[in-house]
């Protein structure tokens, strides 16, 4: 994390992080636009644009059809003419209409052109769950994403992660798939660096040390993790939460290296456990640090089930949670 | 005599029908208002989050176009995609004001989706009302689909799918268009557009949706999407169309929108308040009907408030209503993962 | 597999076995049309549906526009409404317009409607490399399309079961995803059943019984295995080669068995390694194989490349071969 | 004068080359039907897989609609988006014989990829060609992109982007022609349509490719496609409206499929030829340039001769170049797993 020592702190919740890190990169640098449904006259429906569209007229903060492989397309477009284009999908659910811009060419352009073209685009989009967003309010897409060479994909779950990173994404030449979970937004806030503050993307941090279990996450799972790492502390089992952060590219050694220490893994993911993302983690576990495992590594996740239920009672049987976490890891501390 | 004053050839008794479907879609958005956009009425969700993703009911200002298309069509044998603003359409489909409470409070009892939709998702399929997704666009190419099944099965069904106006930027309305258009498809698109204060995005748009559906070689009309009348002739000429090999035909219809708050938020002066009942597709409709002799004061208060009852019931057996057991998510996977339960 | 005694066998190859389930099946039930991109006139390009048109007609054989979205979306509402429709998609590098039809919309209609409707469509599609077909005709789609529940995944390496499971999958109340390896149609011939002859979607088969290690594919890396472990015997390696057959449901005892057998597993796959399929496997065996695990888990598969290029070089760089498997198999045999 | 009888107001050293880029074109393409589509000069792929998305240098018949493309834009400043029909069009803008060659024999130096995409997908930063993908239609919003950014710097560039008639049957062609309608983008969108002898296949479409640009707004014409001359003034309409404000323009250039094989298989008789040779672009285009005295015999002869030349010696030098190496296969990743190499 680089911060000069004369940066003032705000105390800021993770919205108005990523509403300052676009602010101040579209001040910045004029190639920044802000491109989606909503964004303009409304400032977002989760207000991350809000006022932007006052401060930096029409052009730049860019109400969009409501047509997201048109959105992505036109961001890849700009791209290649010199723009630096930040395309918001309301909800990450809508997401998928630009499946085909987004993996066959927005992460595709800078290889098949063998390094002739390169697409500086962030998408932006809301994803997750435990909001009462039912069927297509709530999903988590990062395995889709993950999955894609050429593409970056970043979950922050703090206010000053979602500003550096966000700020880092918009500086890089290549495409990076940005998702901001929903219940984070105003979930928690902390003091953040005013202006100037770049979280490098790769990078996992590790929010809290522990010996006996490392658990690994990303989003809202991270502070589901550290509640349920509290609580174990309580019961004498200590728990190493990662917050990996970036998914693409993943930090292996960091991974590995809390593995190799404690011996055991538990990966925790909202999104359905067949296939998700934590599989692969799963797989490079049990692959490069299979001589330090002292217990079969484990998957806290959603049920095999379509989509997050609308109603309560469902809705909380598909949402990982901190009970359900710390059940898992003190079985697995118990092995 | 009295019918043709009311400038259809539908029986009184049928316009009655509609228009108290009219007033109890009406009554059912109000009484939801009151409940503070059914949130409160739910679980102790609070926060600027609770509402995520619940652009529901927002059928104010439709009534009228949404009864005179379900009246257009044959209950039974024709087909509905409606989109999320569809509720009078859905209740003049034959979904009951206590299968909306149902799904508004999220109960197991919910006949749409057993709760796993958000509310106002509806579908039945023995009303043949497509469960719709909220992925703007989708259903308007299914739609199109279905339709090909009916010419391809020899069946005379009409399907009618309804977008909001928005839905018509995505790519799946051309798909759907373009797929319709060339096998003569009998499908209707009904545009359901509300303009609101500050007006169309005009980086959205150029043209009129009618000069669109021309592009496609398609019938097209725009009507005034607060007048049965209007609209029910213009339903009229689209399923005859539609059943005659005709083709498909886009229907526009725009809408005031119906509210008394101000854009920059406070409320609006008298004047304009009154100037808006004028564009109220519930009080032209009575105003029609007490002119036409259909319906007289009385009459009208005694439906308004059988409708009101009728709501108020809705509301208390389905707050009463059990919700859906946490489990029960597992009902209806292809299978069941071992470690899922 | 349910054959009667008195079936005729043919010699077939994929691709043929394809046509003839797809045939027997439109003659059988007159609900069942067929839809795509020159399906029709042209009989396909891989000549899938090659004399269908005059048999069936236009109408049951359906050329549509160049439009994978509402390929899709036009079979599932001919499914809402009484028909049985097979989309082919050309190649499947060109299903991703249709994404959002498919994961949002097919997979989720039981499901969102609670058992009300149902989408009984099977989406078929040539897919995988080694046939130079370069960044757009070439790719793995499995991975995207096993992690959504409410979608199955069918992946045949052999005439019999292209046929047999084909015809399991148009008879399947549900989406199922079909997909056809273009180098495997016209890559081997066996005796295939004529007539009624359904193989289950589910059950994963072993092709070659071993007791040193365990290998997991699906496809043409079905064949490369059964080649590496030919290889591998007259080096006194005992392999054993499981064909997956189907990703969704995956047969997790067949799975299991072999790896508590073995005790090692490879899995082979030619998507790009991070977050493909065989990332869920190597999940699976290191969380409910852990006590048998008598080394680490191993994949073999696809680098991490957005797309696999035309050139031969680098295509051959990009596939996975009998020769890579073997290495990799005699590495962990002495492990 | 001369320029005058050509049907132009170019000089004669520009229509010239313009000839000569058709018929270098022409030339490349003859050289590879003769190398078996170019299938059989490369490392020993044989069978009926080789072909495999090999859709490629499929020009022939459009050479004039794309000279003529080229020629109304400003090398250097403007924008082209090809599809894989586009040879003549990126030969036009600054690719080079050997560049072609170097794609189709899969060289290191291929300059559009490396030679990791298949041959036909031409693109050059330099030359401002975007390289396309083979996904049908995605470049349509791409281009609306390109040209947005064009607006939004304020410089003065327009964005060619061309399809096959089919590509306009996709989802992105609505959405990119819907967001350079509102924003009157400086963008021309080239329908190149070559109708095979079946025709178009009638469940595909219904209408024209002008009606429904119109619905959009959009300014269109159809044009001869095989006509130089035809297809220079309606570019040069097109241009002039982009760089005026006047938005969007979309071409519609039908071609005739020249092909010397019938339908079902088998030689043409010599009249059908004769016939073909008639709507032959680049025969159309000597023609003119011959009877405008433009071009004689003997100079044609030479062009003829020397373009053969240059495509020999093409084709010889990028036989002989090195193919890519298996590892180079990692250049241009994002970054490496630590196990790829
Ligand atoms: C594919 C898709 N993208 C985005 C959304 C989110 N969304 C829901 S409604 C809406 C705006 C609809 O606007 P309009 O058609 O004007 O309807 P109105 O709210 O005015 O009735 C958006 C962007 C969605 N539902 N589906
Ligand atoms: C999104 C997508 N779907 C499918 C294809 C496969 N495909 C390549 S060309 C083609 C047909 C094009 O037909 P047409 O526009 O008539 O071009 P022609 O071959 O006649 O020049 C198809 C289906 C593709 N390239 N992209
Ligand atoms: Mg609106
Ligand atoms: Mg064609």
């Amino acid at each position: 994390m680089c911060c000069g020592d004369d940066l003032t702190m705000a105390e800021m919740r993770m919205i108005e992080a990523v509403r300052a890190a676009i602010t101040e990169e579209m001040e910045r640098d004029e190639r920044v636009l802000i491109m989606g449904e909503d964004v303009g006259r409304k400032g977002g429906v989760f207000g991350a644009t809000d006022g932007l569209y006052a401060r930096f007229g029409e052009a730049r903060v860019l109400d969009t059809p409501l047509a997201e492989s048109g959105i992505v397309g036109v961001a890849i477009g700009a791209a290649l003419n010199g723009l630096i284009p930040i395309a918001e999908i309301q909800f990450a659910d809508f997401i998928h209409p630009a499946f085909d811009q987004i993996v066959s060419e927005a992460a595709r352009t800078r290889y098949r052109s063998n390094g002739d073209w390169s697409v500086p685009i962030v998408i932006r989009t809301p994803f997750g769950g435990g909001v009462h967003g039912g069927l297509y309010h709530s999903q988590s897409i990062e395995a889709f994403y993950a999955h894609v060479p050429g593409l970056k994909v970043v979950v922050p779950s703090m206010p000053g992660d979602a500003k550096g990173l966000l700020k880092s994404a918009i500086r890089d030449p290549d495409p990076v798939l940005f998702l901001e979970h929903k219940k984070v937004y105003r979930l928690v806030t902390e003091e953040v660096p005013e202006g100037e503050h770049l979280v490098p993307i790769g990078p996992a941090v590790v929010r809290r040390e522990g010996t006996n279990v490392s658990c690994f996450a990303w989003g809202l799972m991270t502070h589901y993790c550290m509640q349920a790492a509290e609580q174990l502390a309580n019961e004498g089992v200590s728990v190493e939460v990662v917050d990996l952060r970036c998914l693409a590219p993943l930090d292996r050694d960091t991974i590995l290296s809390s593995v190799r220490k404690t011996g055991k893994a538990v990966i925790v993911h909202e999104d359905n456990i067949t296939g998700g993302f934590g599989a692969e983690i799963a797989a490079i576990i049990s692959e490069h640090a299979f001589d330090s495992l002292d217990g079969p590594v484990v998957r806290v996740a959603g049920p095999d089930i379509p989509a997050m239920p609308f109603n309560t009672p469902q809705e909380d049987f598909f949402m990982p949670n901190p009970v359900k976490i710390a059940e898992a890891v003190r079985k697995l501390a118990s092995y | 005599m009295i019918a043709r004053a009311s400038g259809t050839d539908l029986e009184p008794h049928a316009l009655l029908a509609l228009y108290k479907t009219m007033v109890m879609a009406r009554a059912i958005e109000r009484r939801l208002w009151v409940l503070d956009h059914l949130a409160s009425a739910r679980s102790g969700d609070v926060g600027a989050q609770r509402r995520v993703g619940s652009r529901n009911l927002e059928s104010a200002g439709f009534e009228a176009v949404q009864v005179a298309a379900a009246a257009a069509l044959d209950r039974g044998s024709d087909w509905v995609v409606p989109c999320h603003l569809d509720l009078a359409l859905c209740l003049a489909m034959g979904l009951s004001p206590l299968d909306v409470m149902l799904s508004i409070f999220a109960r197991a009892a919910d006949p749409s989706s057993g709760a796993r939709q958000a509310p106002g998702a509806f579908g039945s399929r023995a009303a043949r009302i497509v469960m719709t997704s909220a992925s703007a666009g989708r259903h308007v190419v299914q739609a199109a689909g279905i339709a090909y099944a009916s010419k391809l099965q020899g069946v005379d069904q009409v399907t009618l799918v309804c977008t909001d106006e928005r839905g018509i930027q995505s790519g799946d309305w051309h798909e759907g268009m373009n797929f319709a258009g060339a096998h003569a498809l009998p499908l209707i698109c009904l545009i359901e557009d509300r303009a609101d204060d500050e007006g169309p995005i005009p980086q959205n748009w150029l043209g009129s949706p009618i000069a669109r559906a021309e592009g496609y070689g398609l019938a097209a009309e725009a009507i005034d999407g607060g007048d049965f009348v209007d609209a029910f002739a213009a339903l009229r000429r689209a399923t005859a169309r539609a059943r005659t090999g005709g083709g498909p035909t886009v229907i526009h219809a725009p809408v005031v929108e119906l509210t008394s708050t101000k854009p920059g938020g406070g409320l609006r002066p008298p004047e304009e308040l009154e100037a808006l009942a004028g564009h109220d597709p519930v009080e032209r409709m009575r105003r029609r009907l007490l002119a036409a002799g259909v319906l007289d004061e009385s009459a009208d208060d005694n439906l308004q408030r059988e409708c009101a009852g009728v709501v108020r019931t809705a509301v208390e057996e389905a707050s009463a209503a059990p919700s859906p057991k946490g489990p029960q998510a597992l009902d209806n996977v292809l299978w069941r993962r071992p470690d899922d339960g």
